[in-house]
């Protein structure tokens, strides 16, 4: 077990796997010189230089592809998209080659790619640098998507997700690198949920960055009383239903935390499981806790008032049990 | 406007002259015979002939190696002809069957043949251009010398995955070999309508790679012109663009009525046709008689029987299957 | 009343906003020269000369944009991108640009742009040709998302469109073309969803090309003694809610019909929504029909049985009143 | 390898010129108390500095005119302050308040004014280019003749956004001013490191449209060859390229440990600084005294003081409107 951020976990992560796989590299727009934007690759193009940890011009269609070419040519490529805000202007290469050549091909070409980005809002960067779009991509067949939302996972997940022969999306969210935790040797599963917190009233379902807000509330519900379990999806496709409806059918109400738009988040998904095949288990009606219908607004009261957050989580849990 | 068809002696040594034409005839008769399976039903979804552009894609991957990629379009089923992907297992994959190169799932857009190393069939415009800059990036960090050829159409110019898939390759020395199939059309769209530089090697060159600009029906220009630019690539020098002037006989695909051409453009470039052109140099020279020719598109004509006699024949993946090659089968150990 | 195909519909939509505002034009590719894909735009070139009826280059991303801009610039552009599968590669100016410079820039500047395009499967069309990607526009605040499925809509929905002072995005399903249908004149309105087939024991709720499916299952449904209503969606953002609720309240009972991959699908949000606000009205889970999560392959028989068909429609509403 | 300081005399009238150091001063101050208000808590989010810029934006827009749209990146302050937006309502934008030119919505990478003809701040690199060409579009088919300024970086070249945009103005021909900002690096990535070919100008001209680099620390050489590029453009002549040479004496942001750049690197640009070196040749000229520089210098500090004061001062939006300007509000008939 060794302290430390959730930041030095994924650059602990990328090393290892660098220095144990001659196939593995690192590409993406200021991952070498610059650092990484979020610090993640500060120092290992010092030590595995240009070629392994290569800087890409601001090209995110191109090198997302390069990056699929790369896995079909027999590398390994972590390609960083600096943030699933860019992504986006990637999002064909991804969806229609990466997640569909497989499949295209009758099974001959697999594309083992792991592609690597910051999510999510929380530090005023406004309307166009602050989406939360990991539901998207779990909704698409081919893919693997993991949230690694601790420092443990954020340390083991990258080692499972580069044996994955296909294509794995990992979403780091930008409110989680100066967390900090301990970590134990080697990979982790990538195809459970964890619960994180167990409780026998109600299940908070979350994932990613919304997960220490979901435990501060669920510390704010034992003292009034309520005893809520938090399960952790870490993986978003495929979901781990299992998991999230063996807590539920125990505690027999749910409340879904995302910090997507309400309308068409994965909350939504997870909310319709629920109600498909654990809606006789349920005491009341499952609700969900995302962020307001609006582009997210730049000053922080307005930031705030748009995010989940921990008493929203509470007051959602708690009209669950008919309570103001 | 249109350049007189091409002429003169032929030169190369007899036996590849006719391979050449061989394959020419292959694809010529494969494809007519697609379009006729279409009409009947046989075939679904969208087809894009090549009839017309032969002479590119024969000419080219006669310049290739074995070992050599390749990544094409959905107007490919010449390259995956040439590229070794056998002809039953072409037709047997337009028609849906198991038994296609594409196990059936990917249809006519989606040829795809790992042993003959074609990377597909790409039904995204400029899809492929990023992957093969990547298939590149493979080689280079695993030394591994080899060309990397990408087709694509002059259409896909204008896209922007062009642009940055070829400032990746030429800032970074990969060794892709851009084959630009300047058939003068994106759809309806003439390349004067599409590009502000219509002068498309001009266009290229303003990424600081080589560039070379060839007679698209001229089989013998083509293969040529790729024999230099692969052998660019293979010697680690970086990318090459090579621009084909072609153009396409047929229309874009079976559903499109053709309004954007005339007919008499259509025929005027019927005359530069690689097929006729290249057999009437050869007779010319010598090198050919009608018998010959006949024989071999006999050949061909056999051969297409026989691969749509393998479709026929082929099976219907069972749909309790259909969930099968979304991911790949992994053995825990 | 003039009863003409969806496809003239549409056309004849876009001819009549465009001899009404000078303002309205058409952009895309190969609506002009060629006469439009799925041939809409044939004889508008002719009437309204190649500056109205503009042939856009390859470029998705760039016409979009240029389409955001004509529409700050004063015009009222309708932007035809060939179909959803090409439209990722335009995703940012959509997401980044046009449904968020009216909240960014405080209100100053609005985006009045109609974003048109095919969608959905059953052409054998494989792959990457195949998508239903309504439900991620949909979940995309500042954006309007109508799916026109009837042949009034497809001649209606346009000028309403038009006159929204902010982006509408019009998704036209690929198998609705040819269908032909009743039109009156005007405008119709884009607020409310449609019961299209009145019933009190189960709602069948969808949208787009699911809708004649739908009915046809509401019409085997019928002949076993199930009266099934059906409601069409028509407007995907902002969801009509009070409507699907009020048919789910009545009939006790809902099946959502939805081509997209059944995870993380708009149908997720419809079911989401009626488990949190009609729970205690249900007498059954409610249920949805999707795509299967496999990209779409090529073969008919297997294209067949990825997508959503009438069959599996009846199967999964019998089976809500305990029917095998 | 760096060039020589601007020297030499400044070629235009008095008032033209201290009008370009005043704007120049206006900058500077403005965002050096940026820097500090960020330090401060104040401000927050990203923020990109202009500092050692300010030659550009000024000698730019000082060529354009009050009926030109301008659209610019996340790096836009100095356009913003130069297009007419008041410093008072930029500064309570950095705050978020109410009072700020875009309601607070937006922050310091979103500056819109629509009186002034500011069309953003946009934090998608590349992503004003096509919104600038849709501009110049709108303004073709309505017969308006204007300049259409997109102010961009040089790492947003490399973007497929570049590519599509510049081909659209130029095959178009509408009336685009693409304005390049090449400070050397985007972020950590040195020019050398993301374009295969490093002129830009050379790589502009592919499009087929004529292209103009000048010196970017010398104001009166932008604002010369601005004139001339907005005149071409505003002429209807089509799009035109130009591209500053310049170079950004802060970090990228307020992240930004600088590693990618030696220090002696951006000492020895500090030396080419586009304030002191024009204030220094007008006071060669005996066009400025020391006085009237600090006079200039202390007027840009008091409409700095009153900025900050009144962004203090500014509101908050009530939590309440926090839906508010998603849609148009829509005055039913
Ligand atoms: C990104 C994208 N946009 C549009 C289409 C529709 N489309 C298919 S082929 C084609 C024309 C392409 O022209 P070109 O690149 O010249 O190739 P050609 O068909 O002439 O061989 C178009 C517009 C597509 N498949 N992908
Ligand atoms: C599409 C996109 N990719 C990446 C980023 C992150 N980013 C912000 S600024 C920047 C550098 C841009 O450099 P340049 O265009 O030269 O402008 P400069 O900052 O030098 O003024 C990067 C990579 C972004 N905002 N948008
Ligand atoms: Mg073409
Ligand atoms: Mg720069």
């Amino acid at each position: 077990m060794t302290r430390m951020s959730y930041r030095e976990a994924m650059r602990e992560a990328i090393r290892a796997a660098m220095r144990e796989d001659a196939r593995v590299f690192l590409m993406g727009e200021d991952v070498g010189r610059y650092g990484g934007t979020y610090a993640v690759s500060k120092g290992l193009l010092e030590e595995f230089g240009p070629e392994r940890v290569r800087d890409a011009p601001l090209s995110e269609l191109g090198f997302v592809g390069a990056g699929v070419g790369a896995a079909l040519g027999g590398m390994r490529p972590i390609v960083e998209v600096m943030t699933v805000n860019f992504s986006l202007l990637a999002l064909d290469q991804i969806v229609n080659s990466a997640a569909t050549l497989r499949h295209m091909s009758g099974g001959q070409f697999s594309v083992p790619l792991v592609v690597r980005m910051a999510t999510g809002a929380g530090r005023q960067l406004a309307a166009q640098h602050s989406h939360s779009l990991e539901g998207w991509y779990a909704h698409v067949p081919g893919l693997t998507v993991l949230a690694p939302a601790t420092v443990a996972d954020a340390r083991g997940m990258l080692a499972a997700a580069l044996a994955d022969p296909d294509p794995v999306i990992v979403f780091e969210h930008v409110q989680l690198y100066n967390t900090e935790g301990d970590v134990a040797e080697g990979p982790v599963d990538i195809r459970r949920a964890a619960v994180r917190r167990a409780g026998t009233q109600v299940s908070l379902v979350t994932y990613g960055g919304s997960l220490p807000k979901t435990l501060e509330a669920a510390a704010m519900l034992a003292r009034e009383g309520i005893d809520a379990e938090v399960v952790d999806l870490r993986v978003l496709r495929p979901l781990d239903l299992p998991t999230v409806l063996a807590s539920v059918r125990k505690t027999r109400r749910a409340v879904v935390v995302d910090e997507a738009w309400k309308t068409g988040s994965l909350a939504a998904e997870i909310v319709a499981r629920i109600a498909e095949e654990a809606f006789y288990d349920l005491d009341a009606a499952p609700a969900r806790v995302c962020s307001e219908e609006v582009p997210i607004p730049y000053p922080k009261h307005l930031e705030d008032a748009a995010l989940p957050q921990a008493e929203k989580i509470v007051a959602a849990a708690r009209a669950l049990f008919g309570k103001p | 406007m249109i350049a007189p068809p091409p002429s003169g002696p032929v030169p190369c040594a007899r036996e590849t002259a006719l391979s050449l034409l061989d394959d020419m005839l292959r694809i010529r008769r494969m494809e007519e015979k697609c379009a006729e399976l279409y009409g009947a039903g046989k075939i679904r979804g969208f087809l894009h002939l090549y009839i017309g552009e032969e002479a590119v894609a024969t000419g080219a991957i006669h310049a290739l190696e074995a070992e050599d990629n390749v990544v094409a379009t959905y107007r490919e089923h010449a390259h995956a002809l040439l590229c070794g992907v056998g002809m039953d297992a072409i037709m047997a994959e337009m028609y849906g069957k198991r038994e296609g190169c594409s196990r059936g799932r990917g249809g006519s857009m989606h040829l795809f043949d790992a042993r003959a190393r074609l990377y597909g069939g790409n039904a995204i415009v400029g899809g492929g251009l990023p992957l093969a800059t990547g298939l590149a990036l493979a080689d280079r960090m695993q030394g591994i010398a080899r060309v990397n050829a990408c087709f694509f159409g002059e259409g896909a110019m204008a896209e922007g995955a062009f642009h940055e898939a070829v400032n990746l390759a030429a800032l970074w020395q990969l060794p892709v070999l851009f084959c630009c199939e300047n058939n003068l059309y994106a759809m309806g769209t003439a390349l004067a309508r599409s590009e502000a530089q219509t002068d498309l090697c001009a266009k290229a060159a303003s990424y600081r790679l080589p560039t070379l600009s060839v007679d698209g029906m001229d089989v013998v220009a083509v293969h040529e012109g790729t024999c230099e630019a692969a052998a660019h690539v293979r010697a680690g020098k970086g990318p090459f663009f090579v621009e084909f002037r072609t153009y396409r006989f047929r229309a874009h695909s079976m559903f499109d009525a053709e309004l954007y051409r005339d007919k008499r453009e259509v025929e005027a470039w019927k005359t530069r046709g690689p097929i006729h052109t290249f057999s009437a140099r050869l007779k010319q020279q010598g090198m050919l008689t009608e018998e010959q020719f006949l024989a071999l598109d006999r050949g061909a004509g056999e051969e297409v029987a026989r691969a749509v006699a393998f479709a026929e024949a082929g099976t219907w993946e069972p749909v309790e299957d259909l969930a099968r090659d979304v991911h790949t089968p992994v053995v825990m150990p």
